[in-house]
């Protein structure tokens, strides 16, 4: 025990921690079925009582070779494969891939089709922010905003059947424009939406976000600080939570954001430090009402007009080159890197997660932190373990 | 000779009975031992019914609370007979007990838990005439004997030879004895209201003004609503309710210190957690909102009716204050233990102190004036 | 005939837990044995109509200082070579000269309440120790000074086991 | 209560009563919101007895319009997942299905098959209960029919008649050439 005496100075990469008693070391596995880690994620945790002294997190346990897979199938087969990475926000990962092959093919797409996506990907946005939310409560304890945020989320689900058949994975967004036009009555369901949607907001806050509890389990945990965000390549509610302003919608400007007026939320330290898990679900929070807004923006200045350019069938054969498009998923830059030989097939492609990103900085948080602080920690990362894996 | 030898003693109602259906030469303690199983036979099979009940109205009111329906399909209406098939299936399902498990502890510990939990029931007063054996000491003997299911949580949890479950034990011992000060120290204003630790004494004094004078409403309010949010606040947290569910957090410990128990081992956990909420309630509605008086019942006095009344009255009482628990588990998250000891000892002991002078002197002030 | 099967009862639950704790193998099990040690004293109090106490004893020891033992048990580390011999040893060395220098009493004593007169009136105690505990002419100083060293003690222990360690990050 | 404007300066002041205050406070407000919905009526339907309606463009399993289709195997070629498989035998211009599968353990909803299709004969369908024992029992087939219909039996008969007479016309036009230029010769 001599070694951890007070006085001696510290070491690079040491801090001190305070404890009452200290005890043997527990390694104990969190996951890879656990009902805090979001699907198939393990962290081995080391921990002295209820204080963690080390974690590592073990991925992989869902590893699907997508990137290998999109080196096999046509430009438009792997449509389908980008759904399923990050499965909550579907209609963002068919924007960032297709965005990435117009890219390629050096077209752009009819301003009707841009307005369309721009209105799925906000949705989606909110759909994934709820279940962010929702989740994010669980973890802490609260199991009915979960419900709450899931009941918001069905209408959107039926908002997005209506218009593209599926619920979860939509492959609707594609390269050239969309599968369809919106239906008729489409956008009145949409508005309906957007209205009830600012209503239904102020139920999450009140009854979790503004929660005596859920402050003090949230507040002042798991900061991150400014420069550790950017070091790391912490992207999207991230970075932003930690006070670093910086949208990709707002500041490399895709489809029509540059016509939308919104804010970009950045975490202050409402309640606590800037960068702690609460300012993280703070962002989160507000990007909601955000995309709510950018969306009745879109409603308002959608054209009529045409959804697919006419030029793109359904074989593709884009022009020897590369490109790399990323854009601002729910989690943070959603980026694919493409390379083509002139063939239907891509010579190379390559995706970058948010959550995996994320993720990474996630176990350096851990260490210091209570047992329970864990499932707030990485709730707060919001990881879809389809993405980190891929 | 002392009340906590119920049976042993002439004067008790069911011994008294009992006496009346054997020859007299029967030996008085064989009277009292046939008496304390029958007792025990009762506190049981209403604690399996109260249980079973109870997380059929759990899960209603969890799914309502969630906008969706809850179990709505066996035996009809509303899922009715949910409790009763989930009972079935617990009490034929395997019965595991892990290779590396501690035999004896793994086994031991829900028999010590539910049996706690059922021993404090002794004391409880369901109606005027309808208690086990009506003890000087009360609650105090409630507060005392629940304590012992701490050991028997801490035996599950390190008998399960799982690290989970110890972390819930080892939860479960932090928690429950430092929330047992504020929860004994709440108790103290109704207990200086009656000057007595006895919830029968408490039902009696609570019977004037045509069924209405209960602590709440008594000269004493001021007094008596915080120390109920108080009690109420430290028996979730003895009970292991949400919001300090700790011991078997979900999210964190997987299920805490029962991960490993399975079939009716687990059901006896799962019995005495609805049963502490109920013997919770139960001390709640005796000492703060009329134990089984209500208005009007007094006019029945004397008929048949008003013993099943006056008991209804008390089960009802209680079970709305189960049902405030079971809604404040669905409304809000869960504390970290340090928290959770932070709020024990920072804020609830504390505040039970304040009050606790303040009701000493309110109480000797009221002596003094009326010269009592 | 009730309380002297009572008595056998819970003096073989002391002797036999006590016992148990003493030889058991595994140290945290010698722990849980000691509860139906303290369980069986219990009902000697309730035998000897001394209601409050015997509740005292269950949630004091039973509920209180028994998981204070278990805590400080599973925050030790094992201790690998003991000799449980050594232990009976002491043990019984410890039960006889208490035997001896108790005997005289213990051989006199009436150990449940029905042998004795002045017992067998219902017992309020909880109302006669408060007086005790709170008159001036009585208890009142040595209770309130134990409860002054208590205090210490605790004020002591915190600070003796706080420390500070230095941790790296991993 | 929330408001929809972000707050703008930080509200992290705590006190001893500030901390009591907020925590019983917002436990009241979500109480009070918790309570209200107790007493809602539930969104979720009774699945099995009750079903949500799909919206017409509902991915569903497929239905397949096989008089129409023409075997060109553009869909199963189309399908990233190679769940399409189908093998038929043509006789002329009528086709004898052997079988047309899908096979919806690998299928994975994406409607990619149905745009090729250059008679429009694929659809997906409403339908989206897949449950079944055993796994050989996702591999569903879409053809409504096997091998030849009634009226494709006829229809193949009389164009194998028709061929025939044309192979037999032609002979005898042949042969009357050659008795032609026998006589001739």
């Amino acid at each position: 025990m001599d070694d951890t005496t007070m006085e001696r100075p510290l070491r690079e990469g040491e801090r001190l921690v305070e404890l009452d008693v200290r005890t043997q070391d527990v390694e104990i596995n969190m996951g890879p079925q656990h009902p805090a880690t979001h699907g198939v994620l393990r962290v081995l945790l080391r921990a002295d009582g209820e204080i963690l002294t080390g974690a590592q997190s073990h991925l992989g346990y869902l590893h699907r070779c997508a990137e290998k897979i999109g080196e096999s199938v046509d430009w438009l087969q792997y449509l389908p494969y980008t759904d399923r990475y990050d499965y909550l926000s579907a209609m963002n990962n068919n924007l960032a891939y297709s965005l990435a092959v117009e890219k390629l093919l050096g077209i752009e797409v009819p301003e009707r089709a841009q307005y369309i996506r721009v209105i799925l990907a906000e949705l989606n946005r909110i759909c994934s922010h709820l279940v962010a939310v929702g989740t994010y409560g669980l973890d802490i304890g609260a199991f009915t905003p979960f419900f709450y945020a899931l009941r918001e989320r069905e209408l959107l689900l039926d908002i997005f059947e209506k218009i593209c058949g599926a619920r979860l994975t939509y492959a609707f967004i594609r390269p050239g424009g969309l599968m369809n036009d919106a239906p008729a009555g489409w956008t009145d369901q949409v508005r309906a939406f957007t209205d009830l949607f600012e209503r239904k907001w102020r139920e999450y806050w009140d009854l979790l976000v503004d929660n005596k509890i859920f402050v003090e389990r949230t507040a002042n945990v798991g900061v991150i600080s400014e420069e550790q965000a950017i070091a790391w390549g912490c992207t999207g509610p991230m970075l932003r939570g930690s006070g670093v302003d910086w949208d990709l919608r707002r500041d490399q400007p895709y489809l029509v954001y540059d016509r939308l007026d919104f804010e970009v939320v950045v975490g202050q330290g409402y309640r606590g430090t800037v960068g702690d898990c609460f300012d993280r679900n703070y962002v989160r929070m507000y990007e909601m009402l955000e995309s709510n807004r950018i969306v009745r923006q879109c409603l308002e200045q959608m054209p009529e007009g045409e959804i697919q350019h006419p030029e793109v069938g359904l074989v593709l054969r884009p022009a020897p080159g590369e490109a790399y498009v990323g854009i601002e998923n729910p989690r943070g830059e959603l980026g694919h890197y493409l390379v083509s030989d002139g063939n239907k097939i891509a010579r190379r492609l390559r995706v970058r997660g948010p959550s995996f990103s994320n993720l990474a900085l996630a176990e350096h948080l851990l260490p210091g932190c209570m047992l329970a602080d864990a499932a707030a920690i990485i709730g707060s990362v919001d990881i879809v373990v389809g993405e980190t894996d891929r | 000779m002392s009340a906590l030898l119920p049976f042993a003693a002439a004067g008790n109602g069911l011994t008294d009975w009992l006496a009346g259906l054997f020859p007299a030469g029967v030996p008085f303690w064989i009277l009292g031992l046939l008496g304390a199983v029958i007792a025990f036979a009762l506190i049981m099979v209403f604690v399996s019914v109260l249980a079973m009940f109870s997380t059929w109205l759990e899960r209603k009111v969890a799914g309502h609370i969630q906008v969706r329906y809850g179990p709505m399909r066996v035996g009809g209406w509303h899922g009715w007979a949910q409790a009763i098939a989930d009972g079935v299936k617990l009490l034929i399902k395997e019965d595991i007990v892990l290779a590396d498990a501690d035999r004896a502890l793994f086994k031991i510990a829900p028999c010590l838990v539910l049996g706690a939990a059922l021993a404090a029931f002794v004391a409880l007063p369901f109606g005027p005439n309808a208690i086990v054996a009506d003890l000087d000491l009360g609650v105090f003997f409630i507060l005392a004997v629940s304590s012992v299911t701490t050991l028997g949580v801490i035996m599950a949890g390190w008998g399960s030879n799982n690290k989970w479950s110890l972390y819930g034990a080892m939860r479960e011992a932090a928690q429950v004895a430092s929330y047992e000060i504020p929860l004994g120290l709440s108790l103290m204003m109704p207990v200086m209201y009656y000057g007595s630790l006895s919830l029968h004494r408490a039902g009696e004094m609570q019977a004037d003004w045509f069924g209405l004078h209960w602590y709440v409403f008594s000269d004493s309010f001021w007094l008596a609503i915080p120390s109920f949010i108080l009690f109420f606040t430290a028996a979730l947290a003895e009970t292991k309710r949400s919001p300090f569910d700790l011991p078997e957090s979900e999210s964190e410990l997987v299920a805490g210190f029962h991960t490993e128990y399975s079939g009716i081992r687990f059901s006896f956990f799962f019995m005495e957690e609805y049963a502490a909420m109920y013997l919770m309630s139960a001390v709640g509605t005796a000492f703060w909102f009329g134990a089984w008086n209500f208005p009007g019942l007094e006019l029945l006095a004397g008929s048949a009716l008003y013993a099943p009344l006056a008991v209804t009255v008390f089960v009802v009482k209680s079970m709305i204050l189960v049902f405030v628990m079971m809604w404040v588990r669905w409304t809000v998250p869960r504390i970290r233990i340090d928290q959770v000891m932070t709020m024990g000892y920072k804020y609830l002991t504390p505040l039970c102190l304040i009050l606790v002078f303040l009701a000493s002197v309110w109480e000797w002030a009221k002596a003094a004036l009326t010269g009592a | 005939m009730g309380e002297v099967l009572a008595f056998w009862f819970f003096a073989a639950l002391t002797i036999g837990c006590a016992l148990l704790a003493l030889l058991h193998r595994n140290v945290v099990n010698s722990a849980f044995a000691l509860l139906g040690t303290l369980l069986g004293l219990a009902g000697f109090y309730v035998l000897l109509a001394a209601d409050f106490l015997a509740m005292t004893q269950v949630l004091i020891y039973a509920g209180g200082i028994l998981v204070l033992i278990l805590f400080g048990l599973m925050l030790t580390p094992p201790v690998t070579n003991e000799r449980r011999f050594g232990r009976i040893l002491v043990a019984v060395a410890v039960v006889g000269l208490g035997a001896v220098a108790f005997w005289e009493k213990a051989r006199g004593a009436v150990w449940h309440a029905a042998a004795r007169e002045e017992l067998a009136a219902p017992a309020g105690t909880v109302r006669e120790i408060g007086l005790e505990f709170l008159r001036r002419d009585s208890w009142l100083l040595p209770f309130e000074l134990a409860s002054v060293v208590l205090l210490a003690g605790l004020v002591g222990a915190v600070y003796i086991a706080r420390r500070r360690f230095p941790r790296e990050d991993v | 209560m929330a408001s929809l404007q972000q707050p703008a300066a930080p509200a992290n002041e705590r006190s001893y009563w500030g901390n009591v205050w907020q925590a019983v406070k917002s436990t009241a407000v979500g109480l009070g919101i918790t309570f209200r919905y107790l007493w809602s009526k539930p969104f979720t339907v009774q699945y099995p007895d009750e079903k949500l309606p799909t919206d017409d463009r509902y991915r569903g399993i497929h239905y397949l319009e096989q008089d129409l289709c023409i075997y060109c195997q553009a869909c199963a070629k189309a399908c990233p997942v190679d769940c399409i498989s189908m093998d038929a035998k043509r006789h002329g211009k009528e086709l004898e299905w052997n079988f047309f599968r899908v096979d919806y353990q690998k299928c994975m909803f994406c409607e990619l098959c149905v745009y090729p299709c250059p008679k429009d004969c694929i659809h997906m369908g409403r339908e989206y209960a897949l449950v079944a024992e055993d796994r050989s029992e996702f591999v569903l087939e879409l053809t409504t029919w096997q091998g030849l219909t009634e009226a494709q039996k006829v229809r193949v008969a009389e164009a194998e008649a028709k061929k025939a007479a044309k192979k037999a016309a032609k002979k005898a036009a042949a042969a009357a050439k050659e008795d032609k230029e026998g006589e001739e010769k």
